[in-house]
C-alpha cells in the first residue's frame, strides 16, 4: 500500500498559479526587488534624452514614441535577470520545479508576475514621460494601447532570456546580447503604431502586428523558459 | 555518467540511507528520484507505472531538501511555509499544522519573524520543517543532519520514525546515522567502470 | 554511442571528403573570380561596383545557411541528444558569424560608390545585421557557463528559438524599411541581373559553399579534440 | 572584356570589398586548421602516456 498522498486529489492548480504570482509581485517590490529600480531608471532614463537631443518641441515630438519605447524596453530588460536567478540561488527553484504546476505553468506564472510589477508601472507612468516628450495630442491613446498590447512580450521573450542564464554569473550583459535581437519585431511595430497617430494614419495594423508578435511570444515563452530552467536544474 | 547497475525497491514504511564519499552520486541519485535529471538508462517505477522527469504525479508525491534553505531572506518563517505549501498544493496551510511543525524543531518564537535574521542553524531547522507541514508520502532528504544539536536530531529522528510508522517512505543521503534503522546503500559499489566519456577516446 | 556518432567514424569522413572539398574550391574560385572580373559585363547604371554583388550576394547567402545548419544542429540535439551534433553547431557558428560580417562589409562597400552613404538601414541588410547579433548571442552562450553540454544545450535552444523569430524579424525589418523609405530603393541583386550576371555569382557561391565544408570539417575536428582534451584532463583529475 | 587596373573612382570600394572577404576568410581557415593541429597534438600527447605508465605525472 502505497501511503496515497491525499493532497494530490484537491491540488488546485490555480491556486498554486495566483500563489506564485502574488509571491512575486510582492517579492519584486519589497526589498531588493526590481520593480522600484525599473521604474526610476525609466524615469531618468528618458529625461536624459532632452539633454542629449536638445529641448526644441519639434525634435522631441518626432523621437517621443521610439524614445519611451526603447527605454522601457532597457527598464523591463535590467529588471529580468533576476526573474529566476534569485530562486536559483537560494534553492527556491528546486521547489518550484516540484510544483503540480509543472515547470511551464510557474513560468507562465513568474513572467505574469514580472509584467505586473515591473513593466505595468512603466506604461501608467508612460503618459507623464510623453509630456516631457511634448508627445503630439492624439498619440497618447495609440502610446499606451501600444505599451499595453506590445510589453508582454517584452516580458515573455525576456523570461526565455533570463532562464537561459540564470546559472550564468553577471548574466545581465548576456542576457541583452540574447534577447535584444528578438524585441526587434515588438519594437518596430510598436514604434510604428504610435508614428501612425501622430502622422493621422490608421494604427490598426501595426497593433495588430504588435498583438500578434506578443501572442507568438506567450506561445513560446513559457515553454522554452521551462526548458532552459530544466537544464539549470541538472 | 556518475554510477551504473544501481536498482532498489523501497517499501511503505521503510528508510534507505545512501552512504559514499562526496562526489559518489548519493545527491545525483536523489535529485534523478526528485525528477531533476534526465536518466540515461533504466528507470524509476512506482507501483509498475514509470516516472518521468517532471511528470507531476512524481513532485506530488515528494518532498525534496537539499543542500541550500529554498527560504526567502525577505519574507517570515510563516510567510515561507504558507508560501511553501500553496506552490505544492494551491491551498493555504493550516496554523495549527504549521504551530506544530515549527515547535517540533523548536522554532515556535522565530515563525514571524524574517527569516533573513536567522543563523544558518535556524535556516537549516526551518528548511526541515517541511517535512513536517507538508503532508507527501516520500522524502528526499540531502544531508539533513549537518549542523543540528543533538537535541534537534532527536527531534529529526521522531519526526521521521513517525512517518515510517504512517507507511511513509524516506531516502536520505547521509554519513552519521540518525538513530533510525534502515537500509544502506554503498554509493561506492555502483562507480561506473566505462564512463560514457571513455568512448570519445 | 550512436552508430554514427563515434568520432573515429566522423574523422574518416571527413578526411574522405576534405580532398574533394578542396579541390572543389580551388577549382570554382579561380573560374569564378575570372568570371567576376574578365568573364562579365560592368552594369549599365552601377558601372565596376557591380563586381562586389559577386561576393556580396554569396556571403549573404551562406550567412543564412550556416544559420540553418546551427539551427539543425540544435534541433537533432533536443531530438535524439546526438553527442557531435551539439559540436557541428558550435563548429559552424563562427563560419557563420564571420560570413554574416563580410555580407555586412562588402554590402557598405558597394553602397557607397553606388548611393554615396556606407549604411543604407536597407530591410535586407538590417536583418543581415540582426542575424548577426543572433550568432554573437549564440557563441556568447556556448562560453558562458563552466558545464560546456549545459551551454550547449542552452545556445541550442537559443538557436531554435532564434530560428523562429528569423522570418518575423525579416517582415519586421521590411515592414519597417518600406514605412520610412518609400522611394522604391534600387535592390541589391535588382531586377537587372544579365545571363552572363548569373555565372560569376553562381561559381562564387558554388566556392564559398565548398570554403563552409572544409572549414566546417576541421573546426568539427577541433570541437572533437577539444572534447577528448576536456575528457583527458577529467579522468586525470578524477583518477 | 574590362581591364582590371581602370575602374576609375569605383575601384577600390571593389578592390576592398574582394580584400576583406580573402583575408577574412583566409584568416578564419588559418585559424581553425591550427588550433586543431594544436588540440591533436595536445591529445596524443595526453593519451600515449596515459596507456603505457597510467601514474606518470602531468609533463
Amino acid at each position: 500500500m502505497t501511503m496515497a498522498p491525499q493532497s494530490t486529489q484537491d491540488t488546485s492548480l490555480s491556486g498554486i498559479f495566483f500563489g506564485i504570482v502574488k509571491r512575486d509581485v510582492r517579492l519584486a517590490w519589497s526589498q531588493g526587488g526590481t520593480g522600484t529600480m525599473a521604474l526610476s531608471f525609466f524615469l531618468i532614463a528618458v529625461t536624459l534624452f532632452p539633454f542629449g537631443v536638445g529641448p526644441e518641441p519639434q525634435i522631441l515630438a518626432r523621437i517621443a514614441p521610439g524614445v519611451i519605447w526603447v527605454v522601457a524596453l532597457l527598464a523591463c530588460l535590467i529588471s529580468l535577470d533576476r526573474l529566476y536567478q534569485a530562486d536559483f540561488e537560494d534553492g527556491s527553484l528546486d521547489d518550484l520545479a516540484l510544483s503540480p504546476l509543472g515547470l511551464t505553468g510557474v513560468a507562465a506564472a513568474k513572467i505574469l508576475a514580472h509584467w505586473v510589477s515591473t513593466v505595468l508601472p512603466l506604461v501608467v507612468i508612460s503618459p507623464v514621460l510623453g509630456m516631457l516628450m511634448n508627445l503630439p495630442d492624439g498619440a497618447y491613446g495609440t502610446l499606451l494601447i501600444s505599451l499595453l498590447v506590445g510589453t508582454p512580450a517584452l516580458s515573455l521573450i525576456g523570461s526565455m532570456g533570463a532562464a537561459l542564464t540564470v546559472s550564468v554569473r553577471r548574466g545581465g550583459v548576456l542576457l541583452s546580447l540574447l534577447v535584444l535581437p528578438l524585441y526587434v519585431p515588438t519594437l518596430i511595430f510598436a514604434v510604428g503604431a504610435v508614428d501612425a497617430t501622430a502622422g493621422l494614419v490608421d494604427p490598426t495594423q501595426p497593433l495588430a502586428l504588435l498583438g500578434a508578435a506578443s501572442l507568438l511570444a506567450l506561445v513560446i515563452g513559457p515553454f522554452v523558459s521551462a526548458q532552459a530552467l530544466r537544464l539549470s536544474l541538472e | 555518467m556518475v554510477f551504473e547497475r544501481l536498482s532498489f525497491t523501497l517499501d511503505p514504511g521503510e528508510l534507505l540511507y545512501l552512504r559514499g564519499k562526496n562526489g559518489s552520486g548519493k545527491s545525483t541519485l536523489l535529485r534523478l528520484i526528485a525528477g531533476y535529471l534526465r536518466i540515461h538508462g533504466g528507470t524509476l517505477m512506482v507501483g509498475d507505472d514509470a516516472w518521468w522527469r517532471g511528470d507531476a504525479a512524481l513532485s506530488e508525491a515528494l518532498i525534496y531538501a537539499g543542500h541550500d534553505n529554498a527560504l526567502k531572506p525577505v519574507l517570515t518563517l510563516r510567510e515561507n511555509a504558507r508560501e511553501l505549501t500553496r506552490l505544492m498544493t494551491g491551498h493555504a496551510v493550516g496554523d495549527v499544522a504549521l504551530a506544530d511543525a515549527a515547535d517540533v524543531f523548536g522554532l515556535t518564537g522565530l515563525l514571524d519573524q524574517p527569516v533573513r535574521y536567522f543563523s544558518s542553524g535556524q535556516r537549516h531547522r526551518s528548511n526541515l520543517m517541511r517535512f513536517a507541514y507538508l503532508k507527501r508520502p516520500l522524502w528526499l532528504m540531502d544531508e539533513p543532519t549537518v549542523g543540528l544539536d543533538t537535541e534537534n536530531r532527536e527531534a529529526l529522528a521522531g519526526l521521521m520514525r513517525a512517518h515510517l510508522d504512517a507507511g511513509g517512505m524516506i531516502i536520505a543521503a547521509t554519513h552519521d546515522p540518525i538513530g533510525v534503522e534502515g537500509a544502506m546503500i554503498d554509493m561506492r559499489d555502483y562507480q561506473p567502470k566505462v564512463s560514457l566519456e571513455e568512448a570519445w577516446l | 554511442m550512436h552508430r554514427f556518432a563515434n568520432p573515429a567514424q566522423f574523422n574518416r569522413l571527413a578526411d574522405r571528403i576534405l580532398p574533394w572539398a578542396k579541390l572543389v574550391l580551388a577549382a570554382s574560385l579561380v573560374y569564378g573570380i575570372y568570371l567576376a572580373f574578365l568573364g562579365s559585363p560592368p552594369d549599365q547604371y552601377q558601372g565596376e561596383s557591380v563586381r562586389i554583388m559577386y561576393v556580396h550576394v554569396p556571403a549573404a547567402w551562406m550567412a543564412m545557411f550556416c544559420y540553418l545548419v546551427v539551427a539543425g544542429a540544435s534541433f537533432t540535439e533536443f531530438v535524439w541528444r546526438h553527442p557531435l551534433a551539439i559540436l557541428a553547431g558550435k563548429a559552424a557558428a563562427p563560419i557563420g558569424a564571420t560570413f554574416t560580417a563580410l555580407a555586412l562589409i562588402t554590402g557598405a562597400l558597394w553602397g557607397k560608390p553606388t548611393w554615396g552613404t556606407y549604411w543604407q538601414w536597407d530591410g535586407r541588410m538590417t536583418s543581415v545585421l540582426v542575424l548577426f547579433f543572433l550568432y554573437l548571442g549564440y557563441m556568447a552562450i556556448w562560453r558562458s557557463m563552466d558545464e560546456e553540454d549545459k551551454a550547449g544545450r542552452a545556445a541550442s535552444i537559443l538557436a531554435l528559438v532564434g530560428v523562429i523569430n528569423l522570418p518575423i524579424i525579416k517582415f519586421s525589418v521590411e515592414w519597417w524599411n518600406t514605412l520610412h523609405q518609400p522611394a522604391s530603393v534600387f535592390r541589391l541583386d535588382g531586377p537587372t541581373i544579365s545571363a552572363d550576371m548569373l555565372w560569376p555569382l553562381f561559381m562564387m557561391a558554388i566556392a564559398f559553399k565548398a570554403y563552409f565544408v572544409l572549414v566546417f570539417l576541421y573546426r568539427m575536428k577541433l570541437e572533437i579534440n577539444r572534447r577528448k582534451l576536456s575528457v583527458l584532463r577529467m579522468s586525470r583529475v578524477t583518477g | 572584356m574590362t581591364d582590371l587596373f581602370d575602374m576609375g573612382s569605383v575601384g577600390p570600394f571593389v578592390i576592398g570589398a574582394y580584400g576583406v572577404t580573402a583575408v577574412a576568410l583566409v584568416a578564419l581557415a588559418v585559424l581553425s586548421l591550427r588550433a586543431n593541429k594544436a588540440a591533436a597534438a595536445e591529445v596524443e600527447r595526453m593519451r600515449p602516456k596515459r596507456r603505457r605508465k597510467p601514474d606518470e605525472g602531468d609533463s
